[in-house]
């Protein structure tokens, strides 16, 4: 059996999953346009044309879901579909007359189809509660809540550039929020609580007190205890400890909840990629909507419509009018948890006369 | 009264509903039933109910299923194992539908029948196993040419915008390099024996569709190195406006060559008389944006590669960082034997050298720039920085002292 | 020949030569050729002659001498005590040549005539007399009003711009804020009881003229409040090239109000249609540069002040810093109760917290901002950042729970 | 006696010092102009004029020669002077006919006047081997052998803003050279050698280990000896040991030289404040007239007066057209030197495709 075994084959070779538009056309584009929200339409160096149909979707979705997608996939596009880096669905054939009835079906399945061009995108997330270990709140649910109060910017093309939400639900961060327009964080508020008899059983002492970036974790004063204490005022509840070791969780229902980071961006359209940034310290986790996250939101994508300069991304808006005039428009008080106080602190303090009364 | 009344909240609104997703599946699967009802104590408690993963993997495998296991066994039986299986993506996500019926049938077979399209690293997730069905539940993939993708402190699964199969900017094969990247580096994924992980991401233009530049270890992004390629009656178009700004996908009908391209070029290179617009291609950043602008009238020059920018990676421990410079320009032609040799020289340096959990952009930060060049032959280039140090605590080498004996000196007078 | 072959080269050329100065002085002066030979010496042999300095002083003070030795007593002996004296400069460095004249007599009774005007920070430096003529000096100097300055881990003698002396642009009263405070801090001055050494240096205006942001911990930079005054003749002057850019201070005689003005506001809150220059104040960052280019047309505002700033020093030990807004506007008017009482809350948190050689400015880089504002009594406030943190590791104070419970918000919704 | 002494009482109030124009227009000036470069016209509300005649001076300086500016100052000034916080002297006076005989007379002295608006002013600059124990280079030499070559820049306003050229002999900077257009810096380049026996009696081992920045000391590994050793591999020859411990030198005289920091500025004008940064790496320590150290200056004075646009200081010059193409335009070969590797080194990364071939 084990000689039967197949292993380190990789993933298959993307060229069997290609639609034969695209291998004849392959390097070879010309130009595209973007004939209406959420149609791409590329043209080849051969004049050939691609039309492809972006449909946002939830990420998180089953076999059943899936199964749909390759029926619509089947009947428009000879079973040719693609996902996104931002896991939208992407529908693709070289039929300019599938396009309509193409977007029909989809409607038809309740799905939306947007997500070009100067409008909010899927959100990029991670796990939350369906199935991680650290979160400090959900993913899919708070990411439905968001979408389902930003839809109107997803089918449409009215913002003064793209923005590109994204979600973690801890410090980890895998959904690499740190460069996005706006960063949904998950955040713990409290240092972690020691189980001292679970502890001495399932964690290594010291790997444990090296885990803390901050230097917190000390071995407990009682040789006899074999554990480990916690200097709460240098804890900044990053959960690292708890990735090392399992009897230092760090939840606690009523403090925990969201950061919003703002202002990141990735392309090097313009402006460098930049850091999103703090932009509101702490909003309440409150499931199953976020109504405050959901609100916040809002309200800042509105102050950017609004105030940005054609094709400015959001940090370059900001940038341009200074994050106290940010705070401002945002009715965001300014706290000391804005102020950075880690590593790299200093970079980020005004050393100038340049700022606003 | 349903047993998730606060889930079933997510039912309505106009977005997709996972819940509606997961509660059809749910009809026929006991354990997504389980899900829901965790999810949904979730919901009422504020807090996860998954415990801290365990080691379980597939034979030979270190790497590629995260454990895990709920602490609710008793409540929801279906959850007492559920572990996570990545499944390596083709490059770019492209598919045909009898893949992905192979790949849905596979996983109801062997698992949940819950997954993520896609991770965000890049993997076909799938959601939910028990421990006895991960090696079964490889196999027939592998079977079917599907293998299984990276975790742990192991090289992940690389992942590429579409880069040429589906966009005119590509400036190298990300497909195919991300491809063959994954391929040489197949011990490396599944096999942890690095510090800490390791991600390859590859961008075809900058602007990195894939978002290299933030969450990869080692970002490639296609770069041109000669000029912008101007058809001059399309630009002339484009004032005019008969073609739309952004082939239609911006908020506004008629661009404003001058306000909107050439008074935005971060380098000032660009000039327009109101015929002609020029562009002093010695100056151009590549920073894309005239080009985004006016897909039908810009294309990147001829001479085309990548750049390398090393070190991204999450906050973990030292703050987020973004990946830097570290080659300017390199070829890209396959069998990409630059990049696997580069590739390969950071690992093993890396390797030596790293503390756990230590990722290569902060090993880089402590042990400093010109020992990581010269271990991995590379020389010191003025792309890699915004800007020449400000501190006067520079460090002099005997190989510096030899160099001035032979001639060295650090301007020509 | 000559004693001193490399020296006398610097003789000639257009620049004023400190050779033939000192030669002259040399003449009358034994300690002076004893200077000039050993300094040949150290041009010969490219290093420094002088042994690490010891702790001499004036009775009562631990500050303001620099105790300073040949290495090469007996080659010159005039130089086995060489030591350096501060002595604070008045406000401005304004001088009636009678002041100038005695302090003239007694540094050539008491020592070697040889002195820089000024030093770094400011002081009349006497450079160069023994042991034994320091406390008559030091008496002799003070019967006619003069003081020593400071030097080791104390305060040093604070220093100014010109201000409201001699330019129109001062928006508070530097000479006499300098006089004020350094008057206020004798004690802190004359005997050092810090971490590390302390400097304060003011400038009336952004254009700092002090370098105050780069060399003072304490940093008070003159600000307005309201609009900029606006003199639409004159403006018209400047377009039309009646007035010259800069007052005649540039290379060009013309000023094209657009292009040149309003084109380089950093804030982009100008506008000028050829006939009116408008402001839009609430945006404007104060830089100066419209004020700089058009003096006689525009004015800093009326409602005046200061921004505090903290924190700057050379590279010692963390790399140089400048320093940052804390209060981005205080009232400047005597007797200056503020900044004292600010002052002194600074002092006394650092004297208590600061490491030895550790600047105010990298204990609050330690200890973070929340607890340095707690100490002294500031809020929080935007300007005092160039941008908010992008790291996620921020920290949460029992206090800030309790604000929460009383109904505080982070976004007013 | 004792009762007798006089301390305490602070420098003297600067009041008495002022001509009587400044008293009467203190805090009410109303503009200036620059008519030649060198002389500042100051008119009050009042009305009033105050002519600044500005000349360059040494800072090393004696007795005598103060006594000469007295002497000119009394003619022209009613005994009144000034200097300036870069230390040129500045004679005062409100009567418009003084200027050309003042200006005269201080030609005559052989002092040159200028050093206004957009020249080269004088040089901020420290000891050097004048009278400090820790120098690498000497100070005024270095000055009096650049503004020599400089000096058509002090007297015409030539430049497209003004030019600020500071010294510091050693790494403490004490000209604050951190913020200068063009900073001449002296620097050491070897590790200290220690003087195990002279260390013994004159050095407490604990403070001499803590004094070094990058942690290179450590006690010698044979007790007995009682001093310190060095890891070269970390040593960036800061002189910090030394100032805490005169038995650890770190002068050579063949390796020792000179590094031209470039860009920084001090004013908020336009461009916040900028530090300078390494442009040039090494010069040798050539006494009497340093002529790399002037050439490398003038060559890149000239670069920047050549590629800058009206009122760009050095700094924003260079941050206009990238560091590559202003070290490719003072052909300055780019060395790991200039590659930070200090504490807060990732922050002058360059993390975008932001850069030029
Ligand atoms: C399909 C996709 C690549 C893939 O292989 O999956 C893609 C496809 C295209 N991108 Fe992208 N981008 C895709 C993710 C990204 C990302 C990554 C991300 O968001 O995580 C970025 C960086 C985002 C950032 O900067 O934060 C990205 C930054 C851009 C930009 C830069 C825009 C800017 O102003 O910063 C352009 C140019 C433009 O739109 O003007 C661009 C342009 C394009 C073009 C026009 C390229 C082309 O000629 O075909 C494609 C259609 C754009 C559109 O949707 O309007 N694409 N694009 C990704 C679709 C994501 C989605 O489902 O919404
Ligand atoms: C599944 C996934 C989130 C998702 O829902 O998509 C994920 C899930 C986890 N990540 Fe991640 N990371 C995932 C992509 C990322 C990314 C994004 C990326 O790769 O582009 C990042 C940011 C980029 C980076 O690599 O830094 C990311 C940064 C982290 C970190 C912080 C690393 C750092 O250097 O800061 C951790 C912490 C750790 O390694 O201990 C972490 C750890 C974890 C762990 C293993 C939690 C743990 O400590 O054990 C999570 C397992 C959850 C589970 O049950 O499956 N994950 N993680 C993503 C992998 C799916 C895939 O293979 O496609
Ligand atoms: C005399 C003077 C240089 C000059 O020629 O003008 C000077 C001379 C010395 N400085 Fe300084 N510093 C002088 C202004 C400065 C300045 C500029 C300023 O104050 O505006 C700075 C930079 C700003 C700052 O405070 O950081 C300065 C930063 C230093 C440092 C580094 C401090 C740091 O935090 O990085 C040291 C090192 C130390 O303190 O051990 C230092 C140490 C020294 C010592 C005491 C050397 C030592 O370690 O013993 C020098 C004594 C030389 C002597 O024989 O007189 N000196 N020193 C300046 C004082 C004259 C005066 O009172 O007017
Ligand atoms: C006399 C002096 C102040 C004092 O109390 O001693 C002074 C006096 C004036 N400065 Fe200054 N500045 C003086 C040192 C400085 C410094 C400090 C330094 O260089 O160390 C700076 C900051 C330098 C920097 O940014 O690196 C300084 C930055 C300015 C600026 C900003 C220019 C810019 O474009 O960045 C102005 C405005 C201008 O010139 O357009 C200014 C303007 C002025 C004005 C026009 C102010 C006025 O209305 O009277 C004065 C005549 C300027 C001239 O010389 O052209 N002053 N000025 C200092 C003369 C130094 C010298 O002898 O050369
Ligand atoms: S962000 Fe944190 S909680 Fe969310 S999936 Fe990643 S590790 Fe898990
Ligand atoms: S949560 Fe983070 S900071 Fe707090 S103790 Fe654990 S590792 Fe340290
Ligand atoms: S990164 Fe560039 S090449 Fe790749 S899809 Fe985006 S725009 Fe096209
Ligand atoms: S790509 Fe960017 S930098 Fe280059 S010309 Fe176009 S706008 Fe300018
Ligand atoms: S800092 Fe401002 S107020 Fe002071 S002299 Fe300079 S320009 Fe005038
Ligand atoms: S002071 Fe500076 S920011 Fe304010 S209006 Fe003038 S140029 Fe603009
Ligand atoms: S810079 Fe160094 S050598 Fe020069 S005076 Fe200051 S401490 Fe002495
Ligand atoms: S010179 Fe500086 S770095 Fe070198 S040993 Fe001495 S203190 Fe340490």
């Amino acid at each position: 059996m084990a000689e039967d075994r197949i292993t380190d084959i990789g993933p298959p070779h993307y060229e069997q999953f290609l639609p034969p538009v695209i291998k004849a056309n392959y390097g070879k584009w010309k130009y595209h346009e973007i004939p209406q929200p959420g149609v791409l339409k590329h043209v080849g160096e051969s004049g050939d044309e691609l039309y492809t149909v972006r449909c946002g979707a939830g990420r998180l979705l089953t076999t059943d879901y899936v199964r749909e997608v390759c029926d619509i996939a089947d009947k428009f596009c000879d079973g040719h579909v693609r996902w996104t880096s931002r896991n939208n669905i992407e529908f693709l054939t070289p039929k300019k007359e599938n396009v309509e009835p193409l977007i029909a079906a989809i409607k038809a399945q309740g799905w939306p189809v947007g997500g070009t061009g100067h409008s909010v995108t899927s959100i990029v997330h991670t796990q939350g509660w369906i199935h991680c270990h650290t979160p400090a709140i959900d993913a899919s649910g708070v990411v439905k809540a968001v979408m389902d109060d930003l839809f109107e910017y997803f089918g449409e093309h009215k913002l003064p550039a793209q923005v590109r939400i994204s979600l973690a639900c801890c410090l980890n961060m895998c959904g690499a929020v740190h460069c996005s327009d706006i960063a949904i964080l998950g955040i713990h508020r409290t240092p972690p609580k020691i189980f001292h008899d679970k502890l001495r059983h399932v964690c290594e002492i010291p790997t444990t007190i090296a885990s803390c970036p901050t230097g917190a974790i000390r071995p407990h004063p009682d040789k006899n205890i074999k554990s480990v204490v916690v200097n709460a005022e240098r804890c900044m509840y990053c959960g690292n400890c708890y990735t090392m070791c399992p009897a230092m969780p760090l939840f606690d229902p009523e403090k925990g909840g969201v950061a919003l980071l703002i202002g990141g961006k990735v392309s090097n359209a313009k402006h460098p990629p930049m850091f999103s940034r703090l932009g509101v310290p702490y909003l309440p986790n409150n499931p199953p909507r976020w109504p405050e996250t959901c609100q916040a939101i809002r309200k800042i994508l509105l102050a950017y419509a609004n105030g940005a300069n054609k094709w400015e991304r959001v940090g370059e808006w900001i940038t341009r009018i200074g994050w106290s005039r940010f705070f401002d428009i945002c009715e965001i008080p300014f706290t000391f948890q804005h102020i950075d106080d880690y590593k790299w602190a200093y970079d980020t303090y005004n050393t100038s006369m340049h700022f606003k009364f | 009264m349903s047993d998730t009344p606060m889930l079933d909240q997510l039912e309505t609104g106009p977005w997709p509903s996972f819940v509606k997703d997961l509660k059809r599946t749910a009809a026929k699967k006991p354990q997504v039933k389980d899900l829901l009802g965790q999810l949904e104590r979730s919901y009422e408690e504020k807090i996860t109910h998954w415990k801290h993963g365990g080691i379980v993997g597939v034979l030979g495998y270190g790497s590629g299923i995260i454990g895990r296991y709920s602490d609710l066994p008793d409540d929801f039986p279906g959850l007492e194992h559920f572990h996570t299986m990545r499944i390596n993506q083709p490059s770019g996500w492209f598919y045909t539908t009898a893949a992905l019926r192979m790949l849905c049938d596979i996983w109801d077979q062997y698992g949940s029948g819950v997954m993520n399209m896609h991770g965000s690293t890049g993997d076909i997730i799938f959601l939910g196993t028990t421990t006895d069905n991960l090696e079964p539940c490889f196999q027939a993939l592998a079977q079917k040419g599907f293998d299984i993708g990276g975790s742990g402190s192991a090289m992940r699964s690389p992942s590429c915008c579409c880069g040429p199969s589906r966009c005119e900017w590509s400036c190298y094969d990300t497909m195919e390099a991300c491809y063959d990247i994954t391929q040489e580096f197949q011990f490396e994924l599944h096999r942890p024996g690095f510090p800490y992980k390791f991600k390859f991401k590859f961008s075809g233009c900058p602007n990195d569709c894939v978002a290299a530049v933030a969450r990869a270890d080692c970002s490639v992004i296609g770069v041109w190195k000669d000029d912008i390629r101007i058809d001059a009656a399309a630009v002339k178009a484009y004032a005019g406006g008969e073609l739309k700004p952004k082939g239609g996908g911006a908020h506004v009908d008629k661009l404003d060559i001058q306000k909107d391209v050439v008074d935005l070029c971060p380098t000032q290179c660009m000039s327009w008389d109101g015929n002609a617009l020029k562009i002093n291609n010695r100056e151009c950043n590549h920073c894309m944006h005239c080009i985004n602008l006016m897909p039908q009238a810009l294309r990147p020059g001829t001479e085309k590669g990548a750049t390398i920018l090393l070190g991204s990676h999450a906050p973990i421990l030292e703050g987020a960082q973004m990946s830097w410079v570290i080659v300017p320009f390199m070829e890209m032609e396959k069998p990409f034997d630059g990049l696997k040799e580069l590739g390969a020289n950071i690992m093993e340096w890396w390797t030596e050298n790293g503390k756990n959990r230590e990722r290569v952009g902060e090993l880089i930060l402590r042990l400093g720039m010109r020992e990581f060049c010269l271990a991995v032959g590379l020389d010191p280039v003025p792309q890699s920085i915004k800007t020449p140090r400000c501190n006067p605590f520079f460090f002099w080498h005997p190989e510096d002292f030899e160099a001035e004996a032979e001639g060295k000196t650090y301007i020509k007078l």
